[in-house]
């Protein structure tokens, strides 16, 4: 989605403030949501795609003002109540009152080191072969999804080069609606800065993403009749 | 999102420990709740924060930065597939299943951003600084990288190309920088200690032999 | 600039809320604030595009989530001070202290009426000829100035038909920041929404902005190779 | 910027008249400062703000198009070059020197947006709605006309297309819609009774003549 979180190329923010010794965390209950968010990360009720897309859907101008965490606190919240997890009462009135929903999977103290050790992988087979080969120039294409998507704004329209392709991968636009992990093939595509930005940008630099087969389009003359 | 914590939470210092900020309330109140009802262990709660906040962090990645610069072997495979190099260090898991390395060079120059959320390689880095989250370095790493390189103290020769590298997927980038000169002497641990954490994010250069000296 | 005014496309708002038997201004202090930026606009220390220029120059976050009259009280405290017309100080201690700056016009209440109803046109003769003709395709060209600018993002890069050329009018890029008021061509060029938006797209709109002659490019061939 | 009026200004009802909000101490603030330094007569603010609250409005625009529709010739003259045509009715003046009328037909509907900032034709239709100039409008008008328009509860014909005007320059556009049925008997003036200002700005139609009735 076309949100407040679709950031790159925007101007106005200030500069940059690197913080002298940052802890890592700023308050215990950062550490909390953090911990929670892990959490029922792993119950199986959504995924890492919906968790992110639960983030970007908080208002722009409240995504923008909201700390790190707090996005993370709100989306968690409207997660457990969209799945019927918790209730707004319960909420609300900070109690247990109704019924526990039944969820996939509980995470244990004693399994956290060997699963978050071990990592979740996102490859998957891919039946087809890849659409596009090294060194091919391709167009990343003008999509403006309503819902999560993994292709930024300041890319569509802008033709790059496949600089690399990494197999097949769970495709965030259908995981990120529980619609399936649809995997597809994922490529990095490099794109000149001046391209992206004009003839005014910096000069010397290339940005790369990457962009799943969905996200490219192999180029054709656009039509100009 | 604001890098400064403005609306919602409130520092150290403007409440006493005796009284709760409301965000401590409100997020006690979900924890309590998702406990009760039985969705998270509280003792996963306890495994995953002091996971994150005391055994992943730039440390590793420095490792790996210095067995690179010390074994050519080492080096190359970490340049051909990083994650299983990785592994052979003990280096990997949650956030850096599919770890891609990117090499400084004196042509050129890599920076790492994610500018649609916070992607970063937590088993090599650690959990990324508010910084490397936060709107102004997501906004112009992409489009003003020699400009946000300046606000960190670094200016690279304009011969120097950039490559920026947005971590839009589930790839997960580190920068292996250059070895500083006048280390020959030193061995893989004194490296180490000379690799920051901004010099693998490419916000940084890794310190030289005097400064750590 | 890619600020937080740039909305065109953006998702995540929500829907368009009416007002019922919405009042002209929604409290007293937004009769001043619209006064004082009209009057503060006649005296001829800054200009309209200007004024536009300092709005859109608040965090996008502050600008997101501040009312509309905020913005412009906002953006006219930073004018004031900026120009030298009120210190930092006479505004924290609200008293007049520092001497007043000389500015080129007070706007007096008896010329309201006839400079209002005669209005302030900003077309402006251009010496040379048009660029563009009626039909022409034209590439919104790809430019992200810092400053302020009146080609929205979501054109950038795409093609779209000269509906209308309009004659030269002042330059908002360069009377933004004081250096001129450089009259361009002004043309109105009609972008096809499944062109902007892509496949997905609702079928059967077009969207026509009003865009200065080197906002556009005329159509050549990408660079492919 | 906000639609609802959230961070910076109290609603009425939320200051008794007796105790000013901060955003009143701010603006009186700004204004007495800038009075006492002799830069705004403040015979010119309370004239100002006397034309924009109570001179300008739709109405003018309603005028217009009343005329438009029982005048071909001047039907004519509108669409072909507005700023003098509407000076033919007095109407006029800041905000409205560059004229652009676009009528709707049955294959055609035309919707106004400024997606920059708030660009709307003051002489003609009055200062702009707070609808129109927040993020929603702005937002969405440009990518999604259809939906936009079906929150202000008009569902068009899907083979009538829709052109967006988007404000960007100092032209200002206004929606000539299409003259109701049942209207034939209607005088000037009774026609200018239907028209809204929604349906000059293309998100609603004109009243029909039962409506009026």
């Amino acid at each position: 989605m076309n949100g407040g979180q679709d950031l790159g190329g925007m101007h106005g923010f200030g500069p940059v403030a690197p913080e002298k010794d940052e802890p890592r965390f700023h308050a215990e209950w950062e550490k909390r949501v953090f911990g929670l968010a892990m959490a029922m990360g792993l119950s199986g009720t959504w995924n890492l795609d919906a968790s992110r897309s639960a983030r970007e859907a908080l208002p722009p101008g409240e995504y923008l003002t909201s700390s790190y965490y707090a996005i993370w606190l709100k989306a968690l919240e409207r997660q457990v109540q969209h799945h019927g997890l918790v209730t707004p009462e319960e909420l609300s009135t900070c109690t247990a009152s109704a019924p526990a929903a039944p969820v996939k999977r509980v995470l244990r103290g004693e399994e956290v080191a060997l699963l978050f050790a071990r990592g979740f992988p996102s490859d998957r087979p891919v039946p087809d072969p890849a659409r596009f080969s090294l060194g091919d120039r391709v167009r990343a294409r003008r999509i403006n999804p309503v819902g999560h998507t993994r292709l930024p704004r300041y890319v569509r329209g802008h033709i790059g080069t496949v600089e690399a392709v990494h197999g097949g991968f769970v495709f965030p636009d259908t995981n990120a609606q529980l619609a399936g992990e649809a995997p597809q093939w994922l490529y990095t595509v490099r794109f000149c800065g001046r391209d992206l930005w004009g003839d005014q940008a910096e000069p010397g630099h290339s940005v790369s993403v990457n962009a799943f087969e969905s996200y490219l389009e192999a180029l054709e003359p656009e039509r100009i009749a | 999102m604001a890098h400064h914590h403005d609306h919602d939470d409130h520092p150290h210092g403007t409440h006493p420990a005796s009284e709760l900020s409301p965000m401590e309330l409100r997020v006690r109140a979900l924890e309590s709740i998702l406990v009760e009802k039985g969705y998270v262990d509280p003792a996963a709660l306890d495994a995953l924060i002091e996971t994150y906040e005391t055994r992943v962090g730039p440390h590793n990645g420095a490792r790996v930065v210095a067995r690179a610069w010390v074994d050519p072997g080492f080096r190359a495979r970490l340049l051909a597939d990083a994650t299983p190099a990785m592994h052979e260090l003990g280096v990997g898991g949650r956030g850096g299943e599919h770890m891609v390395v990117v090499a400084n060079t004196p042509e050129e120059h890599n920076l790492v951003v994610c500018t649609l959320c916070s992607c970063y390689p937590w088993p090599v880095l650690g959990l990324p600084p508010v910084w490397y989250k936060s709107p102004p370095y997501r906004s112009r790493a992409v489009i003003a990288p020699r400009a946000v390189l300046a606000e960190f103290g670094l200016t690279l020769p304009a011969a120097q190309r950039i490559r920026v590298w947005d971590s839009t997927a589930e790839l997960r980038y580190m920068v292996l920088p250059m070895r500083p000169a006048g280390t020959e002497e030193l061995d893989e641990p004194a490296l180490a200690a000379l690799v920051t954490r901004d010099s693998m994010i490419g916000t940084g250069l890794p310190l030289t032999a005097e400064r750590i000296a």
